[in-house]
């Protein structure tokens, strides 16, 4: 046992945490969310160079071959930073559908890309009855001589409105689900921003009789729902890390407000309420963050996560929310507005609950792992 | 005991009930979304509102519960519930709670002849939109922090300093203003209350834009600013006793019971109308229990609010007191429950604010945002827990 | 709307707490609650002196024709001192339900001697899956010529043990659940106290071939379940009456600690996290009380309560369990002993919760209410 | 980052469990209740702990951890842990936390040579059995209020007063004691730590039954009682300083973690063999919900727990005393939800006393009684909460 992370873990660490601080203050993450494009291409280009999106494919398709735990340690960074950019979508759905999934040509002409900050993905995978169930996927794929037509409409994909290319899920008969590799930008297809608590790309996507020639089915037709299914537990990890870094931060400026915000004559923090409230939102983010490195580790040691996948995503919703409730209380008013920083985490908590599985979806997940 | 109401107060909730249904139909789209946001934020939402708030006071339904002598109708507090239960049913504008709730019965308490005369009819005709100029930057639960001076000189009071958190600030067109007229003064005494036009010269007005960048609540600046000595209400440096005595007009909340009831009524036909993963969504266990203890929530809280009415109607007002602080953190923690419900309950679509996507006109990502303000102003949770502790079970007061 | 209670009222709440501080003190109480009959007769027998069995009786049946809300009056005093008694199984449970389906004959005969305090009565309906439905009651009644042979085994039926008649709900083939009054000693009967957290007297009741005369059934076959319901608002109010008792007196006992009990120098009862604990569970009272008086009264007036009566008992449970709880943590030690009074509540409220349907049963009832 | 066992240390572990598995065989039936009553309350209950200690002794396993010059094996803590980790899964006693967890650390830290040589093997050996003399009836979250005198005449200690809440003070022969040295000292200065002998004249062991009547815990009162100064353990008047540098031995917490697992495990065999209203309790939706976020408090606490050991043996005291805290008042609120839940989803089975009808022993309704005493003892939620504000985030400490 070794709880330890490694040096060269702990410079990254920092490395991420200087960039965002320089590239990305509160400020520009407000003016991002405002913008319709959500991010900065930038910022995007140079997180490129600093080998972020390359760091855990293997080295044949032009990546490092790092460990999930390093990624796990850029995403708690730009959680603790609430930024805002299309990695999840581009390099963790989409790279791991891909690097699960895909054939040779795929890996080779796409995740080199990707790993540039070339290319921009997005998973559309939910509909209209907002499921995250393989039977929520019924957007029909029809069979037409050397390609498949969509016809259909796809909901809250990610970045879906600066993608480049989209991943889709949709139900071949007699094969099932079935991923697309689609152009974004291919006739027939109208994307959508929706707005949305997270002011994030949250798109619709609507698609009129979409062609996909069938060399563009990743990992051959009715495969959808088994690399899905790979993608799931890394992605979960990864996202919940954007989480416990966002719960990180909360604690830490509610904990510095707290010393400096005097009423009745002495810091809030004194107040047994208020350290009681802090208690609880330590204790959050200490089972939140302890519990994502150990089933990280699980992950990357190939090991089975069938249960621990589904306790830390409701664990981590929760907690996240809890703890950003909580900080918006024991800031009062200035927690509440737009030019203090403590909504932006707020919001995101709740944004981000839907994220691959509610709390309610991973409790009955979990029972069901229980073998209840 | 007998909790039934009489015929004529059957009748009346039935004219209430009648005309809002009729108004509401005129509501802009702006209203949708519900809550403070509609009213304040935008032109066409504040428009609806004032209109509104002229009509109820030509029906004198602004007044019905104020003495005869300032120009109400003595009604009992239970017909002002009445009329709040179906007000807030109808999530309907047209009450300017900072004129008609708080700074009438202020003027009533402690106002001279002269300015309940000026000052109490445009109120109870619906003309005037007043804000609260209390809370301050280094006074938000610790009022009698209170810094912003007025000092007397001749015929007026010049004020300067910052008031913060002033909602609707950017819409009124007058403030009662709570500041310091004993420059020697510490905690709650020596404080006054002002009747402000809030055109004075000096008086600026900045948005805080909340975290969906709705405006409603403004920081107010006051440099120089002269205000007439005949806008002094009650005695100088006795603000913060009169505030004290304004206490038993009713603030029962059952306003935002009605209104939970509403929303979960909603929620309940979405989770009728709507299917996911081939099942309607009522048919969830989980789910049924959530609205059911909700349901509870409500039932109960609407239940204390009649009997804070009542206590408040006969006067006792100790256990008024306490127990409109009960009502006040039950109420806002319990609709912050019903955003929470609400969110999960819709499942990925908890978190579309208003758009042709939103359920419900997107209250549910709006009051998700809004509902954790509601335990934060007006007296924070702690506060009323405080209070609550020592007016209603007599604990130390200690801080 | 007249929320306050009448003169009359005021005076027997306060001649019932009178007697039950004179007659048993807690002291009492825990003598009673490790004592085989788990009650008194001699005071039993006061009450019965004072009117207390015979109030809400009709007058032809030796009664007074009070309204219930004084016997819920009765019931919060007797919750405040955690009394133990027969009062619920035999004048609640069996009085109402003999009222309720009772034929002429039954009332006459048995009415005026439950309110002479001279007859125990329990009633018999659940059974092993310890189900509150009526698909739970299952215990066949097999016609035999003039009479029905009972044979089977109830469960936590109250006071059993000391009762004189039984009405036990059994299952007549082709009718349904019908109840049959049986002689508590009837051969072929056995009955044995269970340990409960309550310390009160839940009893099996094993039935071996036992002759019931068909006269004995109340209602007729297949009335049971209908009778049953007719009770059920009722005992649901008295329980709850109860229960809310013991809250105020938690409340009220928790509170004179807090004052008392000094530690690091002041009385604890200053520190803020106590007085948040104590504001919520002043909260759970008086939301707790007033809703049970509405419901009482809607009861009274004859209107329907399909769903108040679940949400009530939800209610009440909970903060009945909850002020307890927080009554115990604020005690701290001395709250946990035998010695001192508050583990008496504290252990009621679970009791309690599972009399007439635990928590999780309203929930499910009320939303079945809601049309859900 | 790596949360692997070695080799090693999963045969350690093996070793345990063969160990536990055959010797819990033999559990008296009074044993099946679980929790302190088992131990302390009956004679039987008592004989099996003291037995199942012995052989713990002659395994070595009392002190594995400490260091090889006072008898121990320097075993890393993580042994410590997996020890822990098997011996809560099996509900097994046989480990005096008072003398092995809390004593022979102070020693360790504070005794001279011959106190180590005199009174460590024989903890080690699991011949004794103590009992912690801290809590006094004016002294119970607040510690530092102790009145117990101790006055020094020639070679004795004279001590006079009350402790309270002893656990297990009527099955120990020793105590280690906490009593004032210095009269005229306040607060935490001034205090002693004194090893103590039950059978010294002048004690006098008296029960405090719990609220079900079970004997766990004593009043233990001192009337001239003489103990030899060769009994006083580190420096005069500086016991308090002396009980906090014995922090670092493992106090994860993991035991409380590891035991609710197998209950929950329990629990759910439970309800998939049992139907209620036709249905196997398994299946109902809200069952499985609550059992479920059981799990996940009992996962993260169990690797919270897991932290604190790797940052103990580290020597990371500051995390560790804040994390230990945290462990305490999470562990001892999910053992009172594991309470909660197994009582609601046992239905009125719930409310069984251990007897033929309870399922799982009765250690649910057994259970529900006891879990508010975790709350309550060693250090009150409402303490450690404070603790973790104060150390863990830099809070400021005031009361």
């Amino acid at each position: 046992m070794n709880l330890d992370f490694t040096k060269e873990q702990d410079m990254l660490r920092k490395s991420v945490a200087e960039f965002l601080a320089k590239e990305c203050p509160f400020e520009t993450v407000k003016e991002l969310e405002e913008s319709e494009e959500g991010y900065n291409k930038k910022q995007w280009k140079k997180m490129a160079e600093l080998g972020w999106m390359e760091l855990y494919f293997p080295e044949e398709y032009g990546g490092m071959g790092d460990p999930i735990m390093n990624v796990m340690i850029i995403m708690e960074e730009m959680g603790k930073k609430a930024f805002p950019s299309p990695y999840f979508s581009t390099v963790v759905q989409c790279g791991l559908v891909l690097l699960e999934g895909g054939s040779e040509d795929q890996k080779k002409s796409l995740l080199p890309k990707i790993a540039g900050g070339k290319l921009l993905m997005s998973l559309a995978q939910y509909e209209e009855d907002a499921s995250y169930e393989q039977a929520g996927i019924n957007m029909p794929a029809e069979p037409a001589g050397d390609h498949y037509v969509l016809n259909g409409t796809k909901m809250f994909a990610l970045d879906a409105n600066v993608a480049d290319k989209l991943i889709v899920a949709a139900r071949v008969k007699d094969s099932g689900v079935t991923l697309f590799l689609v152009d974004a930008k291919a006739p027939g297809i109208t994307t959508t921003k929706m707005p949305t608590i997270g002011m994030d790309n949250t798109c619709e996507i609507i698609f009129k009789n979409v062609k996909v020639p069938k060399e563009d089915v990743v990992g051959g037709p009715g495969k959808g729902w088994e690399i899905l299914q790979k993608m799931f537990p890394k992605a979960v990890i990864l996202k919940c890390a954007e989480m416990v870094g966002g719960c990180r931060e909360t604690v830490d400026m509610t904990a510095d407000y707290a010393k400096k915000r005097i009423q009745y004559g002495k810091p809030i923090g004194s107040f047994q309420a208020i350290q009681h409230y802090m208690a609880n939102m330590l204790l959050g983010y200490d089972t939140s963050s302890n519990y994502l490195y150990k089933v990280c580790w699980m992950v990357q040691e190939g090991m089975d996560v069938s249960k621990e996948i589904h306790a830390l995503k409701a664990h981590v919703n929760e907690q996240y929310k809890y703890i950003t409730e909580r900080g918006v209380q024991i800031h009062g008013g200035v927690g509440t507005t737009r030019e203090f920083n403590m909504g932006l985490f707020y919001r995101r908590a709740k944004a981000y609950e839907y994220v691959l599985g509610d709390t309610q979806y991973h409790y009955e997940k979990l029972a069901d792992a229980l073998n209840m | 005991m007998d909790f039934e109401f009489t015929k004529e107060q059957e009748a009346l909730r039935e004219e209430f009930d009648e005309f809002f249904r009729k108004e509401m139909k005129h509501a802009p789209k702006e209203w949708a979304e519900g809550g403070l946001e509609a009213m304040y934020h935008t032109d066409e939402g504040f428009a609806f509102h004032d209109q509104m708030k002229k009509k109820l006071g030509k029906k004198g339904w602004l007044s019905r519960a104020w003495p005869k002598e300032y120009g109400g109708q003595d009604a009992p507090l239970i017909e002002q519930l009445i009329f709040n239960e179906v007000h807030a049913f109808h999530r309907a504008p047209g009450v300017d709670n900072f004129g008609v709730g708080m700074f009438a019965p202020t003027l009533m308490v402690g106002g001279t002849e002269e300015q309940k005369k000026r000052l109490l009819p445009p109120i109870a005709r619906g003309e005037v939109q007043y804000c609260q100029g209390w809370s301050e930057p280094d006074a938000g639960s610790d009022l009698a922090n209170l810094s912003t001076q007025a000092v007397r000189e001749g015929d007026y009071y010049i004020v300067n300093g910052q008031k913060t958190w002033t909602t609707g600030g950017h819409r009124a067109d007058h403030m009662f203003l709570l500041a310091r007229t004993d420059p020697n003064s510490t905690r709650s005494r020596g404080l006054s209350i002002f009747n402000v036009k809030m055109d004075l010269p000096g008086i600026e007005v900045r948005p805080i834009l909340y975290m969906d960048k709705g405006h409603i609540t403004n920081d107010v600046y006051f440099k120089d600013v002269k205000i007439h000595a005949s806008e002094l209400v009650g005695k100088e440096n006795e603000g913060w006793e009169l505030t004290r005595q304004t206490m038993n007009f009713e603030r029962s909340g059952v306003a935002g019971f009605v209104e939970g009831k509403r929303t979960i009524a909603e929620l309940i036909d979405y989770a009728k109308a709507h299917k996911r993963n081939g099942k309607k969504i009522s048919e969830d266990p989980v789910t049924r229990q959530k609205i059911a203890k909700l349901f509870i929530g409500l039932e109960v809280g609407q239940t204390l609010a009649y009997r804070i009415n009542w206590e408040q109607q006969k006067g006792g007002l100790i256990f008024a007191a306490s127990a409109a602080s009960e009502s006040k953190v039950f109420g806002s923690e319990l609709s912050q429950q019903v955003a929470n419900v609400s969110t999960e309950v819709l499942g990925m679509y908890g978190q579309l604010e208003n758009s042709k996507w939103a359920p419900m006109d997107g209250k549910a990502a709006t009051h998700y945002q809004f509902c954790v303000a509601a335990n934060i102003f007006a007296g924070s949770s702690e506060v009323q827990r405080n209070l609550i502790a020592w007016v209603g079970l007599g604990l130390p007061r200690t801080k």
